[in-house]
């Protein structure tokens, strides 16, 4: 319940925040929306002893139980790790927005969104329920869109937000697609039913393509290679969405979803090598390029990209831990996810507090250009300390909490080299390799935050504002993380038991004992190959940071147009060009085309069967005889039909229609059927005499040039429709397996009073359709009048028909 | 002529009742119809004017006339069809009628047009004067004149 | 006696007919429409809850039993769809009540809607072939009036070219019914499953089979929808968003007719078939939208990919498919209608039809504004709303039928939707705005009511799914089983 | 010179007697001879249309002061509501009675709900193809 | 042969004979010149043929059934009367949209009622004309 | 007789799907009406010709031709005079104000 | 025999028809295509006559009269739109 009500909370405080706002003008929102995320911590936090002990709260509310989503809420070990997370770092987030945001800015839009957004991700954590998890997934999506776009009178905002949700609903949608896969193939939309009954899904003919769809999501959620595209565009929101969304939270979803399904898919190759292997070039790709930036969000953006990218490789790398079931050597690579677990909080703290420091240097000299920045340390000096730690950490230095989770990053590469499952054993190496040249330029990206922004010349001329420090108020978030950076080095083993254990008991669900997967932190662990690898990357880094003038314009040997992002763009555009063209091609407003269509579809489909299934049957013996005076008949209207085609004058054409109508009340007559003969003949005067009528309005026959080609298509289309029909019609004639329901109506006297079979069955059998008949018609002749009577005005330039 | 004719319908329609039958049919009500037609006749000079059936007398032999005369250029109009050479020149001619009202004048056009070998193409707006298209000019401008007044004179028999 | 089922269909002709007199009472004409929708949905309401008790029921026209009268059947499908598509055409009407403009109501505009109305009921009533063919007609014609009322230039062309296609569409039908009628002698449907299950549907009944897929893929917009895009653009907006709502959904209702409960022995030609069809279906669609420049394209591709998605549930026909296919038609009605009201009233608003040209409107129109995200959210499928319950169900369906082609046009759909909608949205609600406070022009009351009540009807099948679960289930299981409905046709005990 | 339609004018006048008298021969007889609502109906509004050629519509409009749209929907309205009305006799939408009613003066007749059924068909009928013809000729 | 059928077969002699007519009239229609002459084969022979050939009907009705049949006879009776009127109306209309009569015809007295003025227009512009060649 | 019905519904097909298929809407027009034709024949002739007498209890005798068809066809010819009706007029007053007919010059994508 | 000559009979007229069409496709002008299809009308009544004696049926004599009525109104209204362009005409000002 109280599970369900921490969801909820956000929510009704969305609702409630139009009231608030015309309510309480002269107060800034954030303050009333500040106690959300501070109850719900703190809430959360008194469970944390419980779960520490193992134990799990679940509770279920039936919402579409017809189809197995029910809402089931779920808190254990990993759950509440991001629900510390989403609730801690959004107290921080909205403290720091009240100052960063003014009152003149839509604040009531801002922090529904923002709320919208908190209670969205506490769902996701807490959603055992596939289905639901989902829904919030694509709320998270929705707000994360609705965030980015806040400024949208901005096309940036615009087109980073557009951005975003195409890209992170599209992976929601493929996760959607494997989350039925597991539904098909397990029967649950429970995951934790889904892990009791492992077997089932593993055998599935699902399990692998469930795998990569549910990847899809969570790789496009976290931003991974090559999908990450979206997350720098998205740095056009405010800078406390990019630190609470684009870095501490929802980019973590899709890693929640790899921790969460991991004991359904860790242990499959395909698995460990999606995960770690996109992890790993992630990691290399994001600081690679982020070494390139000038923006220092934008640098930002890209060391998120690189650090979820360690993250994610972590978490594959544990999962090869499943692969063996459980032995004591197994518990040597459930360190990796460890590591995972615990880098997941270190760069929440770090980063958050780096974009903050970022948010504040924009808000003080309005720009976050290092171009432009330089010199800043003497006039921010808090700032300035934030900065510092915060990039040191990010970096692996020591004595910061970034420096215990880069060493358990690096034992974890060097483990999994000495595996010889998945052909770790040939290609092994590659992971320390990356890992470590990874390391050099996240090194490199740490020291330009801190060396352009702070150290150097100021250049005053070149920022918008006179630089000075900033309020107060909005340097506590920053320093809270920083202390946290600091505190958690110092005391990681707290973090460890409390926090990080519960967790990897749900990530190990089958291992017995989650105590024996914890282990002890220390900050030194002695003179190993993880340690001269940080030194090297510290050496080799100050190295290239120095030469950085030198080497950067490397860069630019790759070609703009082929980065993702270019390609991205070039891909929609391209297709939007080919799609536009296309579309245009064949609708192209010609009726006549249409037609060629729709016949040609016809032919095909129709013949096509035909002669596949061999349905041609014609069996004349069974024909009544012709008379001579029927057979003239027939000729006389196929001459007519086809001098139609000739005829020049509209009239002609008419009249021949004409004839044609009276040859069939002829043959009404023949046939026997006098109710129809009289019908038709009156019928066909009347639409004559209406052809005449509007000759009146319309022009005459114009000789239409058509060429040659055109006019054989037309005649073969023509000749293949009626040849169609005539096929059809020869075979259906020769299928008797049925008697016709008419008898029945034989006994019309005695059933409904009439004689005439025919109108016994227009007047009573199948009054029905003969009343409907009279509305058609009905509507005909009004529609007719209204036609006439209801003319546009001239020049009555209408949009509506525009 | 109608006031009679409403009166043999009466009698025929009272003999029909009196008769009673349950069987009565279209044969009765005729029987009763010349019941009254025979009544009408002895009585008819009290209405102080003809025989009403003295005038559908006339009518028919109007019709006769009539038929004798679309027989008879029919065959000519088949002749002059079926003829190799086609030698005839077709014409319009007038006629002034002697008739007078809508419905001798209308009479007198649908009898002029059945016959072969005329079509009465325009009616002057006073009704007297005819524009008739002649099939051979030279030849069934007399034969169409002669039919004119034979036509004439019966319908005004029959209005009188 | 179960007189009830005529209802829906005979009232709204009753009233139409009755409009005629009040042609120049405007008001009244207003009040008389909207009471009679009412009680149209309360009485469709009634029924659903009535066959939840009784079971499918039927009303033998005239007490003709089947096959030889004419009847209508409700089950449940039939009568949700009556349901939503009442309700939508009470919510156009709403909207028309404040935009349509005197000159159209005193052209019988009302009588036209209600005609549509019962066309579209009646279809999916009817338990009998012809007279579905009669019932069609009725729509059809309502909709060419409707089409090309008080049309100037391009409303007239786009309008002969929707009446020609239809035209000839239904002169097919009418083959079809000739080759049906030449083969099985009977025209009730239940009756025509019976024999077709008889015969074992030997080639020349799919042959017929065939014949029908492609009249109704005609008329629902599957793969034909040539006549579509034009004809959706040009009318007044209440009409285009009654046909986005309405149109298609009668030959979809009919396909699935058709191929669950006539022919449905062949599937690996004809399931086959509409399957192939759906999936290009939803790829033209997809160019269509995600090239469209301006609203009403967007929109109107919008419709065709929904008519392919749907499709892919006919083709997959997987009883979780049937399902999914229910929900998803009543929401794609509810979201088409409200998509189409929407940007009419843009159209309305700005004078503008071309995406870029409109800017900023959220910040004069705010809850319009929010009105159109939450719609955009629906018709991608964006959870809790209306649109994400078929999607799954349809999605589920797929899976358990191993069509992963289908699965993934259906699912990419939902992106290109999205991009297409998000561009609306993006360039002309969000930006800078363009319009003045004072120029702005009002937005009509009416238009606001009607927006409001689909949303929360939107909404509401979103969130409230597992209410309509039960009828929907109901509705998918007498789907995939046809025997049930069959039987409750030609039982004459009944 | 004027165009002087006298002899059309005449013999309209009186064909158009037997026109009419054939619609409503057909009307009645559809039940057990060829006939019926429709056809009797389409014939009576070619009695009328053959007025409308024959004179100009003003001249007929004084005749038959109608509003054919409205004979139209009267006759949508008898074909419905003979259909609905037996609804309210619980017995199934467009069950016809018919039975054998004794009348004062006539006698006894066979009397059925059909006819009002298809009297209302061949209203619509009427007033439709008059609406349709006079419009169109009157559009400009 | 008893009498009925004697006279039964009088009578489809006699639609014999309607239909010999009625395709003398139609080759008529083929081969003469003008629409005038054409309306007199078609409404004439025309309605001949179809008066033979109801007759013919009626009285095998008659003979046969034992039918009198009204319908025929109204059906005669109207034909009859409408078929001259046809006749006269097309004709009127031919001459009117000024379709020419066949070369070669004769005497053409309507021309100068209807059209005199026109004929008289166009002769003075005719007689300009020449007057400015001269 | 049926198999030759049969063909000339054919052929009456092709025709009307030939004139369908022109520019000019008036052919288009009478094309459909052609094809409305051709299926109230192949209506007619699916049901059986001169299987029976004429469907008139008492003026004919036993077996009767199936009648049912017949309803059918009157009522599909009473909708294809309705819709030719609309159509007819539909067309005048597109022509009146586009100023054309032609299918071809009317041109009209739905992204102008 | 009756029937033979019955049936000759009638494959005069459809050949009477045939002719007729000739006139109608031909024209050259609006009239002879009026009185052209006027003779088809005429010979459609003598044929369903015939053919009323050949199936032995009374049903289709109203057939007959309709057609006289239709062929009448046909013509009139081809007769006025030839020499007046309209057809149904409102009361002329004069
Ligand atoms: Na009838
Ligand atoms: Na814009």
């Amino acid at each position: 319940m109280v599970i369900a009500f921490s969801i909820m909370l956000p929510f009704l405080a969305a609702a409630l925040i139009p009231l608030i706002y015309r309510k309480f003008k002269n107060i800034h929102l954030g303050w009333f929306v500040l106690l959300v995320p501070v109850a719900l911590f703190s809430l959360l936090a008194t469970y944390i002893p419980r779960i520490a002990n193992g134990e799990v709260f679940i509770r279920t509310f039936e919402w579409i139980p017809t189809f197995g989503i029910n809402i089931t809420t779920y808190l254990d070990g990993l759950s509440m790790i991001f629900s510390l997370l989403i609730t801690g770092v959004g107290s921080l987030v909205i403290l720091y927005s009240i100052f960063y945001l003014s009152t003149k800015e839509s604040l009531h839009h801002f922090y529904c969104y923002l709320l919208l957004f908190m209670g969205a991700m506490l769902g996701v954590v807490f959603s055992d329920n596939l289905m639901v998890l989902y829904v919030f997934w694509e709320l998270t999506s929705v707000s994360s869109f609705l965030l980015i776009a806040f400024w949208h009178h901005r096309k940036a905002s615009r087109a980073g937000a557009r951005k975003a949700m195409t890209i992170t609903v599209s992976g929601g949608v493929a996760m959607l697609a494997g989350f039925l896969m597991l539904y098909v193939a397990s029967g649950t939309f429970s995951i934790r039913e889904i892990i009791a009954d492992l077997d089932v899904v593993q055998s599935s003919v699902y399990f692998v393509p469930a795998m990569c769809l549910v990847l899809l999501g969570a790789f496009t959620k976290s931003a991974q290679f090559p999908f990450h595209i979206w997350l720098p565009d998205a740095m056009e929101a405010p800078t406390p969405v990019s630190a609470y969304l684009h870095s501490a939270t929802m980019v973590k979803a899709g890693i929640y979803l790899v921790a969460r399904t991991t004991p359904i898919f860790g242990g499959h190759e395909v698995w460990f090598w999606a995960v770690s292997g996109v992890g790993l070039l992630t990691l290399f790709w994001g600081s690679f390029n982020a070494v390139r930036q000038y923006d220092l969000k934008a640098l930002l953006a890209y060391s998120t990209i690189s650090q979820l990218g360690l993250i994610m490789s972590l978490f594959g790398l544990g999962s090869a831990a499943l692969h063996f079931g459980y032995s004591t050597q197994s518990v040597i690579y459930t360190q990796a996810t460890f590591a995972a677990l615990f880098h997941l909080i270190n760069h929440s703290t770090f980063k958050g507090a780096l974009f903050m420091m970022v948010g504040i240097v924009d808000h003080e000299v309005g720009t976050r250009d290092i171009r432009r920045l330089g010199g800043l340390m003497s006039l921010m000096p808090f700032t300035f300390t934030i900065a510092v730690i915060g990039s040191a950490s990010m970096a692996g230095l020591p004595p910061f909490n970034g420096f215990l989770s880069k060493e358990m990053f690096f034992t974890a590469t060097l483990k999994i080299t000495q595996l010889d499952i998945f052909s770790l054993d040939s290609i092994g190496l590659l992971f320390p390799i990356i890992a470590w040249v990874a390391s050099v330029f996240t090194f490199i990206y740490c020291v330009i935050i801190v060396m352009r922004t702070f150290f150097g010349k100021i250049q005053p001329d070149r920022l918008e504002k006179p630089p000075h420090e900033a309020p107060f108020g909005m340097l506590i978030s920053p320093f809270i993380l920083v202390a946290f950076v600091i505190g958690i080095f110092i005391f990681p083993n707290v973090l460890g038991h409390y926090i990080l254990s519960p967790a990897m008991a749900s990530i190990y669900p089958m291992f017995p004992s989650a105590e024996e997967m914890t282990p002890h932190i220390a900050a030194w662990h002695g003179f190993n190959t993880e340690l001269i690898m940080t030194f090297g990357v510290i050496v080799v880094g100050v190295f290239l940071y120095r030469t950085l003038k030198k080497w950067r314009p490397l860069y630019l040997l790759i070609p703009q147009s082929f980065t993702l992002n270019a390609i991205y763009e070039r891909v929609i555009n391209s297709s939007e060009g080919v799609s536009g063209r296309v579309t245009n091609r064949y609708m192209n407003g010609n009726l006549t085309y249409y037609f060629v269509y729709i016949y040609v579809f016809f032919v095909t489909l129709l013949a096509g069967y035909m002669i596949y299934a061999d349905v041609f049957s014609w069996d004349p013996s069974k024909d009544s005889v012709i008379e001579p005076y029927e057979l003239v008949l027939v000729f006389v209207m196929i001459a007519a039909a086809i001098a139609i085609i000739f005829a020049k004058q509209r009239i002609t054409v008419v009249l021949l229609n004409g004839v044609l109508g009276y040859s069939v009340a002829f043959f009404f007559v023949v046939f026997r059927a006098p109710d129809l003969a009289l019908t038709q003949l009156v019928v066909e005067s009347v639409t004559t005499a209406l052809f005449l009528l509007s000759f009146k309005y319309l022009p005459k026959l114009k000789n239409e040039y058509i060429s040659k080609s055109w006019r054989f298509a037309k005649v073969t289309i023509s000749i293949a429709v009626g040849a169609t029909v005539t096929l059809i019609g020869l075979a259906v004639m020769n299928y008797d397996r049925f008697e016709p329901i008419s008898k029945f109506f034989e006994d019309s006297y005695d059933l409904a009073g009439g004689k005439n079979i025919v109108n016994t069955i227009l007047g009573d059998f199948r009054a029905f359709d003969t009343m409907l008949e009279v509305v058609v018609l009905f509507i005909a002749g009004l529609g007719v009048y209204t036609l006439i009577k209801l003319k546009a005005k001239k020049g009555d330039a209408d949009v509506e028909s525009k | 002529m109608l006031g009679q004719f409403i009166i043999n319908l009466f009698i025929a329609a009272l003999w029909f009742l009196l008769k009673d039958d349950p069987t009565a049919d279209f044969t009765t009500f005729m029987s009763g119809f010349l019941v009254g037609t025979l009544i009408l006749y002895a009585m008819h000079r009290f209405f102080g004017t003809q025989f009403y059936l003295r005038r559908v007398l006339k009518i028919i032999k109007l019709i006769l006339i009539f038929i004798r005369e679309l027989l008879s250029s029919s065959v000519s109009v088949l002749k002059q069809v079926l003829d190799p050479q086609m030698n005839f020149t077709p014409g319009i001619f007038t006629y002034e009628t002697k008739l007078e009202g809508d419905y001798q004048v209308t009479t007198l056009a649908l009898l002029l047009t059945l016959t072969p070998g005329s079509v009465v193409m325009e009616v002057s707006e006073d009704n007297s004067t005819f524009y008739i298209h002649a099939m051979d000019i030279e030849e069934s401008k007399e034969t169409v004149l002669r039919s004119i007044g034979k036509f004439e004179r019966a319908i005004l028999e029959v209005t009188q | 006696m179960n007189n009830i089922i005529v209802l829906p269909m005979i009232v709204p002709i009753i009233t139409a007919a009755l409009l005629v007199f009040l042609n120049n009472n405007i008001k009244l004409q207003r009040v008389v429409s909207l009471v009679t929708m009412i009680f149209v949905v309360g009485t469709s309401v009634v029924l659903l809850q009535l066959i939840q008790t009784e079971g499918i029921m039927r009303i033998d026209f005239s007490g003709w039993a089947p096959p030889f009268g004419i009847l209508f059947v409700a089950d449940s499908f039939s009568v949700l769809l009556v349901l939503t598509a009442s309700l939508v055409t009470m919510f156009c009407l709403i909207y028309a009540f404040s935009t349509i403009g005197e000159r159209h109501e005193k052209m019988y505009f009302y009588p036209f809607v209600l005609f549509l109305l019962a066309g579209v009921n009646g279809s999916f009533l009817t338990g009998d072939i012809f007279n579905l063919f009669v019932c069609f007609e009725v729509m059809l014609l309502a909709s060419y009036v409707l089409v090309a009322l008080g049309g100037g230039k391009i409303q007239l062309r786009e309008s002969i070219k929707y009446v020609l296609i239809n035209v000839v569409a239904s002169w097919i039908f009418l083959v079809a019914l000739a080759f049906l009628y030449g083969t099985l002698k009977t025209l009730n449907m239940a009756h025509i499953a019976q024999r077709v299950a008889e015969a074992g549907q030997d080639p020349l009944l799919t042959v017929v089979a065939l014949v029908f897929l492609i009249v109704f893929a005609l008329k629902g917009g599957l793969l034909l929808f040539f006549w579509l895009p034009g004809s959706y653009s040009v009318p007044p907006t209440a009409v285009q968003a009654l046909f986005a709502a309405l149109l298609t959904k009668v030959g979809m209702y009919a396909l699935f007719r058709t191929f669950t409960l006539m022919f449905p022995l062949q599937p690996e030609i004809t399931h086959t078939a509409i399957g192939v069809m759906a999936g290009l279906t939803i790829i033209a669609g997809c160019m269509g939208a995600f090239s469209g420049r301006d609203v009403r394209t967007i929109a109107t591709y919008n419709v065709i990919i929904s008519v392919g998605f749907i499709m892919v549930a006919l083709a997959i026909g997987t009883e979780s498919a049937m399902a999914g296919a229910v929900y998803y038609l009543i929401h794609d009605m509810l979201g088409k209608a409200l998509l189409f009201l929407l940007i009419g009233t843009m159209v309305l608003l700005t004078g503008e039809i071309v995406v870029k040209n409109m800017n900023g409107l959220i910040r004069i129109y705010p809850l319009f504004g929010w009105l159109f995200f939450i719609m955009m959210c629906a018709l991608v499928g964006i959870p809790p709303l209306s649109g994400f319950i078929g999607k799954v169900l349809i999605g589920q369906g797929a899976v358990e039928a191993e069509a992963y082609v289908l699965l993934a046009l259906a699912f990419g759909s939902s992106i290109i939707v999205l991009y297409s909608l998000l561009r609306i949205f993006l360039a002309s609600f969000f930006g800078e705005t363009s319009i003045n406070e004072e120029d702005k022009i009002r937005m009509p009351r009416g238009a606001m009511v009607s927006f409001i009540l689909l949303t929360i009807c939107i909404v509401g099948l979103g969130v409230g799914a597992e209410g309509l679960a039960v009828y929907v289930n109901d509705a998918a299981y007498t789907l995939s089983n046809p025997a049930v409905y069959i039987d409750a046709v030609l039982n004459t005990n009944k | 010179m004027k165009v002087n339609d006298v002899i059309l004018k005449s013999v309209v006048r009186g064909v158009v007697f037997i026109v009419f008298t054939l619609g409503m021969y057909l009307f009645f007889a559809g039940h057990n001879a060829p006939g019926g609502g429709f056809i009797g109906g389409l014939v009576l509004g070619s009695g009328i249309v053959l007025l409308y050629l024959t004179y100009d519509i003003e001249t007929v409009h004084k005749g038959m002061p109608f509003d054919f749209k409205k004979v139209a929907a009267i006759g949508v309205l008898l074909a419905t509501g003979s259909a609905i009305a037996s609804i309210f006799f619980d017995v199934p939408f467009l069950t016809q009675t018919a039975g054998y009613y004794n009348l004062p003066l006539v006698g006894e007749k066979h009397l059925s709900t059909v006819t009002i059924f298809e009297a209302g068909v061949a209203m619509t009928v009427v007033g439709t193809l008059v609406t349709i013809i006079l419009n169109i000729s009157e559009d400009d | 042969m008893n009498v009925n059928q004697l006279i039964e077969l009088m009578a489809a002699l006699l639609i014999l004979l309607g239909a010999i007519v009625s395709v003398i009239s139609a080759f008529g229609m083929i081969r003469l010149p003008d629409v005038y002459t054409r309306s007199h084969a078609a409404t004439k022979s025309a309605t001949l043929s179809v008066l033979l050939c109801l007759f013919g009907g009626f009285i095998y009705f008659w003979i046969h059934d034992g039918y009198v049949s009204i319908r025929l006879i109204l059906g005669i009776i109207f034909v009859f009367i409408t078929a001259p009127v046809s006749g006269h109306l097309v004709c009127r209309a031919a001459y009117r949209s000024r379709v020419p009569l066949a070369e070669g015809s004769g005497d053409d007295a309507l021309n100068e009622i209807l059209f005199g003025e026109e004929n008289l227009q166009v002769k003075e512009e005719v007689e300009a004309t020449l007057k400015e060649i001269k | 007789m049926e198999s030759l019905m049969i063909v000339l519904v054919g052929i009456l097909v092709a025709v009307a799907t030939y004139l369908i298929l022109s520019r000019s809407v008036i052919r288009v027009i009478v094309g459909t009406a052609i094809l409305s034709h051709a299926v109230h024949l192949l209506l007619l002739t699916v049901g059986g010709l001169k299987k029976g007498s004429v469907p008139l209890l008492g003026q004919a005798a036993a077996p009767y031709t199936d009648a049912l068809p017949q309803a059918l066809i009157l009522t599909a010819i009473v909708i294809s005079f309705a819709v030719t009706a609309f159509l007819l007029v539909l067309a005048y007053r597109m022509y009146l104000m586009n100023g054309t007919d032609d299918l071809g010059e009317l041109g009209g994508s739905s992204d102008e | 025999m009756i029937d033979l000559i019955l049936k000759a009979a009638l494959v005069l007229f459809m050949v009477a028809i045939g002719l007729s069409l000739f006139r109608v496709i031909k024209g050259p002008s609006l009239p002879d295509r009026a009185i052209a299809l006027d003779t088809i009308g005429v010979n459609l009544i003598s044929a369903i006559a015939i053919v009323s004696i050949v199936l032995k049926t009374k049903a289709f004599l109203e057939a007959i009269l309709i057609l006289g009525i239709l062929a009448f109104i046909g013509t009139i209204a081809f007769s006025k739109y030839i020499e007046r362009g309209v057809i149904v005409e409102r009361k002329s000002a004069d």
